[in-house]
């Protein structure tokens, strides 16, 4: 069927939800709402109140109540409204979700899935654009999941409520219903800590993820314009990162650019780029660039498009990494 | 007279029955051209409430909140309070910036989605909005901790939702506020909503008043489509703060009576014979009726007010369109006291960017 | 039992009197046995918390907290658990761990520095020690969710402090609790003090329990020195849970007779007449009245006791103190259910580097 | 006089309350106790409970309410009693602290220093041995100090208290008491943003704060004694961060080594290693490396030392890197 993300996400909801009674669906107005973006429409009608459950305004106590689930074997799905919310989750996400397994020598496991809008670009009210996905990249313990297309955001969500591992699945507001896609009927997973080359190119090597990826096909389509061939990865699972793939591809064009909303100090870009350093100096031909969201809070929506990426910034990016 | 209402007992202030009667010995008293002046300003926060929908819907205003309901919540404590105390608002306090004088064309600046909006005129005291929900409430009980190093007489007063009482923040800030004894009033506008999750879902507590007992302080219920209740309380509550006689919670039983914002439909949470039951509790109607019996209120002076609010609703909006956009320089010049050579570097390479001719 | 002691009115849960005597109409009625197990956990808690005292002198174990004065809430409560209902610690509880069946030898392993003694045998409903202070409430509140979810006729019982009662994880996990009416048992050890800060600098409410109303249920205080008022208000707010009746919490009125833990020294922050006037309260000597009264206890008797207790405790030494010492694997495989490649690369390589005869 | 870096910070913070009446300390244990670690010792007693507050132990609200005390032009301290229980503060600091300027255009600013001790090596509980610094690096708007001796920690410390803007002062608790320097009697202001060069070398240049500083000297030492030259920057302030001065010694030895406590992946050694790749891929003899704590959460007390980086595991990579 065709289909937007929301959809897709809805889809994977319900088959794992059918396949699974251990999966529980717990957040701000994801019952009768069908949460503020309806990914989760028409659970609360076919699974009922005890699986699709509507809570408190209280992030940490949804965070905290998911991880008491899965002592007792439940896999919980704690919706969290935006991730500018997640905030006051951090403590229980950072101090248990990341760390009980270890600290329990595998006795206990955290096999929960938080799923949270994110990032810019749909000219939200405040706190309502974050990526700040390099927060729970440096958690050790944490998985951490982005899609950027239907298909693989079904893949993605069913391959992660299957972990054993407890996974933050960010969702990307702005793909939500941006495109639609063919998206098989029947459940299958897309494999996380996989990266996925989705672009071939010769000549450099974009890395990017969620909503960044149909931008940096723009701009690799307006570089194919000037005779450049970008190869775009789509990194997928942020972390654990496989570095992998998109250093084989650096290997292979001996240039690289990091596409990511966030700002660019201590974002993601900063890792992958240190990885590309660490693992394949000799082949670079020029420095890592990084194209991101600029080093300050995201503004407000009359000013959204002087702090995100665009296809132009990027293909700017793009021409000096060929010229250097 | 706070203390005259037992929230435990399932008593709530009330002054105005619904048929505009106020109930002997509770009446503030106030004077004629004061309770005009409420009302006036009553009717310019449903008029400006108004606008933003509109503008919202015509593209020229973001995702807002509207306050329609809560005009007697918002304005009865705002008119209570004192220009030298302070408000922490959160995001669905139209009525409370109208009366405490915040340029309505700087609200709608912020709505259409400019920084600029934000910034509070001097002179004002008035925080910015608070979004993440809760999260001002320590702020506000912290602030009453300076007024107090500081020897100032004032109250700090801060305003949520019935959603925002199950944050950890509405707890830490309370129960601080308990132990300093700040001079602080907490007003929960207990709208029956947090976006679609009903009240009963929020708290097993009968009511939201009752939880100051968690924190030894007193907690009030007060009818919030009462003008008069909110703001007899308020003024005693603020009262108390001012004379260190610590902090207050109120709770002003009221309803949203238009959608959580305009992203929302409530229709698919609520029915429609809910919402006419409260329109039927109408605040401005019932302050009206109440003028009305006092020989304040008349067609003529409708008119009055109605055109007056349009007017500055009009002024505001085209003010508001007339602000220049945001620059570059705007975005990067607060991050710090000085900008850092990295935001430097960023701000030139925009600026390079859009010199190109993009934008 | 627990609705006839209301906390707004002061009433506090007593059983037993300073001299051992049982306030008549309350005495749980536990047979003989059981009153000795009772009386012998206690022993034991207290021998083994002595022992980590001086294994820490010695530098044999880490930072310790340690427990005495604690032993009638914490061996009351859970000597009225069941063998299905769960557990979601605090750092203090060692009684709870003796009482509950877990091995002491892995509790001394944990405070000797090694995460393997954090792992639960399996069989045990026992989940980690929580040190971010509160964090562990809401946890709790969902094992309880999912008991009620997979209907099962059990109780999940949660321990804090009377600092942990600011924080808002508690908060927010017990007015969760009320929302959902899970079956949770709350028990805040009121030991008067959060490391310096005296309960008063905690919260200006009179009581810890009345912060129940906050959140829609019962809460009672009951002399936490006392173990069969704990036990008794235990064992009735247990079988509520487990029937469908939802929460309670249980505010034990205590005091915590050594330091906070082996770094801090409580005689910077307060008297020792205080201490001494609690020390006349303790929890061990009132039982021991009153097992005495029954005919329970006799010198003879406490010398077995003691020496049983002194055996356990030794034998958990050796058995700790004889555990392998953590290999760079068990750091590095419980971080995920697979190793990632760098975690794999960072276990090569330290080993690398241990094998050029570091360490 | 010779001082400890407790008792530096604790005159740092009596000189400057005398001096200026707005500041007001606050947190946990910070009055009549002195604070866990004794840095507070002596305030209360000089300065009464007004300005030395114990709070409830709620650390949302001690930041909170700092964060309030602001609007009305106090300048608070508020301690957090080990950098592992900051996150239920996390929310304010990231949602309000770093903002707060932004969003006002300047109306509102929030002048407070957060200090909490931080860092492992000294055998603590679970949770007490936490640096995750790059938790807040990446959030434009805060101001992220580390000292490194006593010296640097009054004087950096001094600089934070007079700041306009919000500072997350990190206070190494194994330095606590590892070491005594002379102190000036009088205050004074080590600048913020202001990296150091602390020991001068041709070879490679180390790039490191904090408690790691001493480990560096030591692998320093042991180098020189194979006949290489090492550098070593003290970053102090993490962030903003002076790039200028540690790419200005990279140009100059060709090679560069991150040290730092905190797990390696997306640690502060990404966004340095990237900045370095960034603005001197030319100079570069050899990839940048890091040197840091192990990708898992810090072990308990007995395995801390197969976690910590210490002056071998620099050799190690010092070697490396000239040999590359
Ligand atoms: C911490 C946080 N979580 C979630 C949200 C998303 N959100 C915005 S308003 C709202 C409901 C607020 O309800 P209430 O406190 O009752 O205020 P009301 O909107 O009814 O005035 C929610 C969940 C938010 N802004 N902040
Ligand atoms: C979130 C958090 N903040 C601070 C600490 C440091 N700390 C450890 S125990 C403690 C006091 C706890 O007091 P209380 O809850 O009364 O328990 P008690 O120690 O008295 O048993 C503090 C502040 C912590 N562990 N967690
Ligand atoms: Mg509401
Ligand atoms: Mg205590």
């Amino acid at each position: 069927m065709i289909m937007t993300m929301v959809q897709a996400i809805n889809q994977a909801l319900a088959q794992e939800m059918e396949r699974d009674d251990r999966i529980i669906v717990l957040g701000q107005d994801v019952g009768r709402d069908g949460g503020v973006f309806r990914t989760t429409e028409g659970l609360f009608d076919r699974f009922g109140p005890e699986r699709v459950m509507d809570t408190p305004l209280s992030e940490s106590a949804i965070v905290g109540a998911s991880i008491g689930m899965t002592a007792l074997g439940l896999r919980p799905v704690p919706e969290v409204q935006f991730m500018g919310f997640i905030y006051p989750a951090f403590n229980q996400i950072v101090s248990h979700v990341a760390r009980l397994r270890n600290r329990t020598r595998g006795r206990f496991t955290v096999p929960l899935t938080i799923r949270t809008p994110y990032g810019a670009g749909v000219k939200a009210l405040e706190h309502h654009s974050e990526s700040t996905e390099a927060l729970f990249c440096q958690i050790p313990g944490l998985t951490v999941v982005v899609p950027s297309s239907p298909y693989d955001a079904k893949g993605l969500l069913i391959a992660s409520l299957r972990s054993d591992d407890p996974v933050i699945f960010l969702e990307p507001t702005k793909l939500y219903r941006a495109e639609k896609q063919e998206v098989p009927e029947e459940p299958y997973e897309v494999p996380l800590r996989r990266a996925a080359v989705v672009r071939e190119g010769k000549d450099l090597t974009i890395i990017a993820w969620g909503a960044m990826i149909p931008v940096a096909r723009q701009a690799a389509a307006a570089a194919q314009a000037e005779g450049i061939g970008a190869e775009i990865v789509d990194l997928r699972t942020l972390s654990p990162m496989d570095r992998e793939t998109f250093v084989a591809s650096v290997r292979k064009t001996g240039r690289a650019l990091v596409v990511h909303e966030a700002p660019k100090t201590c974002g993601l870009g900063a890792e992958i780029a240190a990885t590309i350093g660490e693992s394949a100096l000799l082949s670079l031909d020029a420095p890592v660039l990084r194209v991101t969201g600029q080093d300050i809070t995201v503004p407000l929506p009359k000013s959204e498009d002087l702090y995100y990426p665009g296809p132009e910034r990027i293909l700017r990016a793009i021409r000096r990494l060929m010229e250097y | 007279m706070i203390e005259l209402f037992d929230p435990l007992k399932g008593e709530r202030l009330r002054v105005l029955d619904e048929t505009g009667e106020a109930a002997p010995g509770l009446d503030p008293g106030l004077p004629d051209a004061e309770l005009r002046a409420i009302y006036e300003r009553m009717l310019r926060t449903r008029t400006a409430d108004a606008k933003a929908l509109k503008l919202q819907r015509q593209g020229r205003l973001g995702t807002y909140p509207p306050s329609r309901g809560h005009e007697a919540c918002q304005v009865g404590l705002a008119s209570a309070m004192g220009r030298d105390d302070w408000f922490f608002p959160y995001f669905r306090d139209l009525g409370m910036y109208i009366t405490l004088g915040y340029p309505l064309a700087d609200y709608y600046h912020l709505w259409m989605g400019n920084e600029a909006g934000l910034r509070t005129p001097d002179g004002l005291n008035i925080y910015p909005i608070a979004i993440p929900v809760g999260s001002q409430i320590p702020q506000a009980v912290g602030a009453g901790l300076a007024a107090k190093y500081r020897k100032l007489r004032i109250a700090v007063v801060t305003t949520f939702g019935d959603g925002a009482t199950s944050e950890g923040d509405f707890h830490e800030g309370l129960n601080f506020a308990g132990v300093f004894r700040t001079p602080n009033v907490f007003v929960c506008l207990n709208n029956q909503f947090a976006i679609s999750v009903p009240r009963a879902r929020q708290t097993a507590a009968a009511t939201i008043a009752q939880k100051a007992v968690a924190y030894g302080f007193p907690g009030v219920q007060v009818d919030g489509n009462d003008v008069l209740a909110v703001y007899a309380a308020a003024r005693e509550a603020l009262a108390n703060a001012r004379s260190g006689q610590g902090p207050t919670l109120i709770e002003a039983y009221t309803y949203r009576m238009g959608d959580h914002t305009t992203s929302d439909d409530a229709a698919r949470y609520r029915s429609k014979e809910e919402v006419q039951e409260w329109e039927r509790r109408d605040p401005i109607l019932r302050f009206r009726l109440y003028l009305g019996k006092k020989g304040l209120w008349d067609e003529a002076y409708e008119k009055t007010v109605q055109e007056s609010a349009a007017e500055f609703v009009e002024k505001a909006v085209a003010e508001a369109e007339a602000r220049p956009a945001a620059t570059p320089e705007d975005l990067f010049t607060y991050t710090y006291a000085a900008m850092p050579p990295e935001l430097e570097a960023q701000l030139a390479e925009l600026k390079a960017f859009l010199g190109e001719g993009r934008r």
